[in-house]
């Protein structure tokens, strides 16, 4: 648009091209971190609702304006750089933490015309440029060659990279659906939204990239506690900054990107003839997960590190693994949906029941709905399955100890016979 | 021959690779080698983006950026007291970049010899027009067709099945603690 | 292939380096900078630091980094499947179910040997 | 436009300097970067070629997935063997591994 209307100014076409470009990149770009400024103030009174607190109200009208007197006073700090550290991979850290996260809203699409760019292999764009995080941890940790930092990036990366297994599996399912990897043809394959075809995969996925993320209650990344904050122990002023604002924007993408994938993205009535409809519904869509994710973050303990990662090797990766090969077994078993059949009943004739089903209720919803029935039951039933299954074993489990209680001679029955 | 943007944007990234693999093999500290392989890797994924390869690019992050190179760096940090070492070179490192070089100058003179006589057509010319609609799904269907890649496909799992079988094996030799 | 949409990519990966570059050199410039040998020392809850960061690391960590970089590779290889497989027969399920299934040996093996316990 | 004769001098600079990594070094790890950097050099030669040869087919990709493939399963089982033998020997240099030699 920006690009027409500067050629018929009079300018090169190739400068207006890279004037267009520059300018949605600056828009993306600036977008996450002008999120960030006003996400961390909902965050922080959202967590004071939670904990019975008030929460920031003094810098301006709610507090509103106190994340801006955040930024300044960590600006104005002293960056201090511990005489050991590496210096370039040291800096280096936090620059490429938040180019990691900030790279993903270049294939975001907003609304149906509004999107940085739509690559042909946009989710697996994605997947990649969240991968380098992990190697931003690494170089943290080892730039600040310090013992704490050292011994944290490993217990993160070895979080980090255990969680991509099942999100990424999780992820096979609504591309085996949409049969792209574009995210806006991901996007408009969902005539019934994938959280309903696919409930599993997007369980999976939430739990995954929140893990992901290093949030509560997967923060062993930064266990104060335990680690004394980990990998970023060492940094400070604007420095810590960028991996703080690196992991509230992660967390708001996280959000973004789960609503495309599984809530459908920016559709909604009238969305694709009002495309500022559609922005708006993938924000209404993208807060309400964000504040799942948030409530998640305070109310539920930290978990151990045996814990964390047993419960991605030994329940999520097995659970996504018979996700996948259930999935691709129902989808062969279902005809596929015929939209231009169902488009063809609605527009023609007016013959009954069910033209008028098809016209109401949409008729690429409709055509869609038995394939999503037979996978939602589908994916109700390994749940209920997998349960199942992980009760006998925990029974199994505890039995196998209260008999090991029983021989023993501190168990109370034996002791009282003799 | 023409400048163009893409032209230089090879150059960049080619930059990017050569650099990075030379600092890869001088680079005394083990760690900065493996940050200086990421550089390498990623100069290649970009010249797979400009060979219209996205995918492989794209799995070049993944695979190489956020898988092997963490493996080797795990495996730098487990092997300690060599990241510093005095002498990173054995005594045969002459030897070696004579031939190293020798190989070089082979495969230029190579490239020369077919630029002025067989190839030249192929050599100068641009990349065809064209290709296949949706590349991803033609690899997948190729990968699962039994006339074209179903076997290797399946041996890539029995591989990967064995490597990982082996590897843990190998790794978690109790006895030796 | 058209370029122009990885040309975005590119000048958007230059902004994002950027980016979060100003805010450090603008914190590196307007903040205070006075180093003294205390504050420069490394951090360890007021111990003074004995040798490198460099303490032993457990085979663990690596096991798991092994697990995951063969599951990835894996993913990968199903991509392409997974776009493809709308257009598919059933032997294109018959061949991933082998090709899953051979995976999940593999890691009964890793859970059985005990490799995935954290000790 | 690049000519194809460029892509092909950069794989075969890369696999010189892989080469050159792999016969000096010491250390089994940095040797291990080496025979990356050679695969690499190979992937890149594989799609240049399948990109200037063959684009209506999948040949070339095909082949370099499975390229990758095989760097992964070599870079698994390699690092492990290091890893291994470090516990034994607490070295990584490879004249110090010369049980099999005489």
């Amino acid at each position: 648009m920006l690009r027409d209307a500067l050629i018929q100014a009079g300018m090169n076409a190739g400068l207006a091209t890279f004037l267009d470009i520059l300018g949605g990149v600056l828009v993306a770009a600036t977008f996450g971190m002008a999120w960030v400024l006003f996400g961390i103030w909902i965050e922080r009174k959202v967590a004071a609702r939670i904990q019975n607190r008030v929460g920031p109200n003094r810098v301006g009208p709610y507090g509103l304006i106190q994340n801006f007197a955040d930024a300044l006073k960590l600006l104005i700090k002293e960056v201090i750089v511990p005489r050991n550290a590496d210096r370039p991979v040291y800096f280096l850290a936090p620059v490429l933490m938040v180019v990691s996260v900030i790279l993903i809203a270049a294939v975001i699409p907003f609304s149906s015309v509004v999107i940085g760019t739509d690559l042909n292999i946009g989710l697996l764009y994605v997947l990649a440029v969240g991968s380098l995080g992990t190697l931003a941890v690494l170089m943290a940790g080892w730039g600040s060659n310090n013992k704490y930092a050292l011994l944290g990036a490993f217990r993160a990366v070895a979080q980090l990279i255990s969680y991509e297994v099942p999100m990424v599996l999780a992820l096979l399912i609504p591309v085996m659906l949409a049969g792209s990897l574009s995210m806006q043809d991901l996007v408009r394959s969902q005539h019934v939204w994938f959280l309903f075809v696919a409930p599993i995969a997007a369980v999976l996925f939430l739990i995954a990239a929140h893990a992901e993320n290093g949030r509560a209650p997967f923060d062993l990344l930064e266990a104060e506690s335990e680690l004394i904050a980990g990998y970023n122990i060492e940094y400070s002023g604007m420095a810590f900054a960028m991996f703080y604002l690196a992991e509230f924007m992660h967390a708001f993408f996280v959000a973004i990107v789960f609503s495309v994938l599984f809530l459908g993205g920016w559709r909604g009535p009238g969305a694709e003839t009002y495309p500022i409809l559609g922005m708006f519904y993938l924000g209404i869509k993208s807060m309400v997960v964000y504040f799942v994710t948030v409530w998640l973050r305070l109310t539920v303990p930290r978990v151990r590190i045996d814990h964390l990662l047993a419960l991605n090797w030994k329940i999520m990766v097995p659970l996504a693994l018979a996700n996948v090969i259930l999935t691709a077994f129902l989808f062969k078993l279902v005809p596929t949906p015929d939209y231009s059949a169902a488009r063809a009943i609605a527009e023609g004739e007016f013959t009954g029941v069910a033209s008028g089903l098809y016209r109401l209720l949409g008729p690429e919803f409709v055509a869609m709905l038995p394939l999503a029935g037979v996978l939602l039951v589908g994916n109700i039933a390994l749940l209920v399955a997998a349960a199942a299954l992980l009760r006998w074993l925990a029974r199994r489990r505890r039995q196998e100890v209260e008999a090991l209680v029983d021989e023993t001679e501190y168990a109370p029955g034996v002791a009282a016979a003799e | 021959m023409e400048i163009t943007i893409e032209l230089l944007v090879f150059l960049v990234f080619a930059l990017l690779t050569l650099a990075g693999g030379l600092g890869v093999v001088l680079a005394r500290n083990l760690f900065r080698a493996a940050l200086l392989l990421l550089l390498s890797l990623f100069g290649v994924a970009g010249l797979f983006v400009l060979l219209a390869a996205p995918f492989l690019a794209a799995v070049q992050v993944l695979i190489y950026m956020g898988g092997i190179t963490i493996l080797i760096i795990f495996a730098v940090m487990l092997t300690r007291g060599m990241v510093r070492a005095r002498n990173v070179f054995s005594e045969q490192w002459d030897l070696a970049a004579i031939v190293s070089l020798a190989f070089l100058a082979l495969v230029v003179y190579l490239l020369w010899q077919l630029q002025q006589g067989s190839s030249a057509a192929l050599f100068a010319a641009p990349p065809p027009e064209g290709g296949l609609e949706n590349p991803i799904a033609a690899l997948g269907a190729a990968l699962v067709d039994p006339a074209q890649y179903m076997l290797p496909f399946e041996v890539a799992s029995v591989l990967l099945a064995g490597a990982l079988i082996g590897a843990i094996y190998i790794a978690r030799d109790d006895e030796v603690e | 292939m058209d370029l122009s949409e990885w040309a975005f990519i590119g000048v958007f990966l230059a902004i994002a380096g950027i980016l979060p570059a100003v805010p450090i050199v603008l914190g590196w410039l307007i903040g205070p900078r006075k180093p003294n040998p205390i504050k420069t020392d490394t951090y360890e809850c007021g111990i003074e630091t004995i040798g490198d960061a460099w303490v032993q690391f457990k085979v663990q960590y690596y096991v798991f980094a092994l697990v995951f970089l063969v599951f990835d590779v894996e993913m990968v290889l199903l991509f392409p499947w997974a776009v493809a497989y709308g257009n598919l027969g059933l032997f294109a399920f018959v061949e991933v179910l082998i090709f899953i299934a051979l995976l999940a040996v593999a890691l009964v093996y890793v859970w059985r040997k005990g490799a995935l316990e954290w000790t | 436009m690049v000519p194809l004769w460029m892509f092909l001098l950069v794989a075969a600079a890369l696999f010189a300097i892989g080469l050159f990594g792999v016969l000096s070094r010491r250390n089994a790890v940095a040797i291990l970067m080496g025979v990356e950097l050679m695969l690499n050099a190979v992937n890149i030669n594989l799609i240049a070629f399948w990109r200037y040869r063959t684009p209506d087919t999948m040949i070339g990709q095909a082949f370099a997935v499975f390229v990758f493939v095989v760097a992964a399963a070599e870079a698994a089982v390699g690092l492990a063997l290091i890893v291994a033998i470090y516990r034994r020997r607490q070295s990584v240099a490879v004249e110090d591994v010369n049980l099999l030699k005489w």
